[in-house]
């Protein structure tokens, strides 16, 4: 391939416990697909095989994320740009936020 | 609630002064205020800076929700409570404060656990509705008792040093249950009592909360609605994220959605997120 | 001021409870914050819930400046005063507040106005300083004090629909005269009294105030230092900017400086910013 | 020129009170140095004449900003990218602030 992607991406609200602590990930990728283009599927995929080491069901259910984790993609929920198809692209910003219901 | 309807009594002038002097907000939003309701549902970590500036800004009428007890340790973070009322109702110690700091405020005390059972003839008086409550269940019974009754939600959470702040069900935007229709395993709901949480986050969270009531209740500014704010205490780093709309498909808000008043009355919250409403203080003690 | 240095009391732990939990405050965050002494010079609308979340929190001395007296339109945003204390001191009203809420935190009332002539002596009793004011002068006054003595700054502003908030002179970090050398033109030094503020917008930036400080005296997380928040509340935003560093031209924390204590206490910061330190009641009662 | 500079700027904390309370400002510029290049003086210039219809002295002082207003470039303070010679590009977003002293 002759593109690796690097990006950012962010776990909160409880999610970065799965990763270490550690909330902000900076990571380069190349692409697998052999097109060059990577979507949010892939980033899940890796993700999964790379970072998260355990309890991998407190992150994904199937082949996105669980219940109640909110997926941002440069600020603004998957949602709106076409969920696991979201194409990625250099410098974007990924976030895994849990909801919260303390008080 | 106010004997002046029309009009501003001297005292409000005074006590207001400095609401009615700026332009934006003035003489119209205090008067919108002050004819407006609110409930705010659970008196503790959030509830507590949400109803002192709820009562201090002059709102007409303020309910106040919960079941609970205080206890020694709720007081590093749920300021409305003095030493003095350890062992008391919450509801009734909120509404003392509330009162001391504002007598001209009609404070409305519910000493009791919100359930499909009562919310619906609680909702009824109020234009508009704090979440400030603790758990999962809670959260979705309050935003389908708010679509059922066309009702906008100011909804805040906190946790760890962590918070969220988001408004639901207001001029076409996403009820909580567009965001998360599957409620979330059990596992990944986790509580101030069992996580922890630094006291001032919900005091942060539960002021923006306030500030969004008084925007909607005084048709000021723009709310929060199709937005959410994310907030990281330890980093001092705050996002203000673009969320969804309201989905079609939403089972309860959305187009077809036969959920009504009989539905939400017969449903089961803690079956759906198989986490009880509220943990009893008879367990909390024997923990 | 903790009758336990160095561990905590049975009582702490179950009053602390939800703090000790947290993995990245826990104990050691709890222990230090109970060693800290924190001072805030005004309580008003930033310093009331500044005042009460610190109180909460559990600092070791709580100190309070404020030669003041509560005021009815004091009330809309002035959380921590109840209707009881209108026409008497602030400090006192803050203070029993405060005790109510927490008996075991040392308060200390310093019922007098802020200045040079008093200041280092109070400011040597704290290990944080709060700026709480609401006047050009005494945010001049207070940052000069913390560079001569090398204390923390926490400073926090509101207006109108809007908030500010930095800590200044930490680890290196810029002074308030580092960002603003020069005076505004005092046409341009609105006070609340004049343009009005809306009561929950201080209570946010209060709140905040009180975070930092938990933040710098725990030794937990990242300061907002070189850094600074501003907050929107009629649109709902907020951004955190990345601001200068230390000056080496700065006529107070500079490389050459010889601005010290004998300096600060000749400096005359009302003629400096052509702005009384402070209107006196006697002032705002012929108004 | 061939260049016209599209970019965001923002006053607050009463400096919008100068622009008949607008806070957002989306302006189309047309350098008129005759390089090509804009920059922050050039910016100063064109909102005095533009757009600060009465009291001036309120924002500037001499040929920059008067005392007490910050001025960010992208979220960042001027100072840190060279002042009145800071270069500006398509979709800057440029903010002025008065700073507050209430409380
Ligand atoms: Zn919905
Ligand atoms: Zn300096």
């Amino acid at each position: 391939m002759d593109m690796t992607l690097i990006l950012d991406f962010k776990c909160s609200g409880g999610l970065e416990l799965l990763c270490n602590s550690v909330k902000i990930h900076n990571v380069s990728i190349d692409p697998e697909n052999g097109v060059g283009k990577f979507i949010m599927k892939d980033l899940l995929s890796w993700v999964r095989s790379n970072l998260i080491k355990e309890r991998p069901e407190m992150f994904m259910k199937g082949d996105t994320v669980r219940p109640g984790v909110l997926v941002l993609v440069n600020d603004c929920d998957w949602e709106l740009s076409g969920q696991l198809d979201t194409t990625l692209e250099e410098k974007d910003v990924v976030v895994f936020i849990s909801t919260l219901h303390g008080g | 609630p106010s004997t002046f309807p029309h009009a501003l009594s001297p005292d409000m002038i005074y006590r207001y002064s400095r609401h009615l002097l700026l332009p934006s907000f003035g003489v119209q939003g205090q008067l919108r205020l002050s004819k407006s309701s609110i409930l705010v549902v659970g008196a503790g970590g959030l509830g507590s800076p949400a109803l002192l500036y709820l009562a201090a800004s002059g709102v007409g009428r303020l309910g106040i929700v919960d079941h609970d007890v205080v206890e020694l340790n709720n007081m590093h973070r749920q300021i409305i409570h003095t030493e003095a009322y350890i062992g008391q109702s919450k509801v009734e110690s909120a509404a003392a404060t509330c009162r001391s700091i504002n007598s001209t405020v009609q404070i409305v005390e519910h000493k009791e656990a919100l359930r499909t059972s009562n919310a619906l003839e609680i909702f009824s008086k109020y234009d508009i509705i704090v979440d400030a409550t603790d758990n999962a269940p809670s959260r979705y019974m309050i935003s389908d008792c708010c679509v059922v009754m066309g009702k906008p939600l100011v909804s805040g959470a906190a946790l760890g040093l962590e918070g969220q702040l988001t408004v639901y069900n207001y001029n076409g935007g996403p009820c909580y249950r567009c965001l998360f229709p599957t409620p979330p395993p059990t596992t990944a709901c986790q509580r101030c009592a069992d996580s922890g949480v630094l006291g001032v986050v919900p005091g942060i969270i539960g002021c923006l909360q306030a500030l969004e009531a008084i925007k909607i209740a005084s048709a000021v500014g723009d709310p929060l609605s199709g937005r959410m704010l994310l907030f990281d205490a330890l980093a001092a780093r705050i996002r203000i994220v673009k969320i969804r709309g309201r989905s079609v498909q939403c089972e309860v808000c959305g187009e077809n959605s036969e959920f009504k008043a009989a539905q939400f009355q017969e449903f089961d919250y803690e079956k759906f997120t198989q986490t009880p409403l509220s943990t009893s203080p008879l367990k909390l003690k024997l923990l």
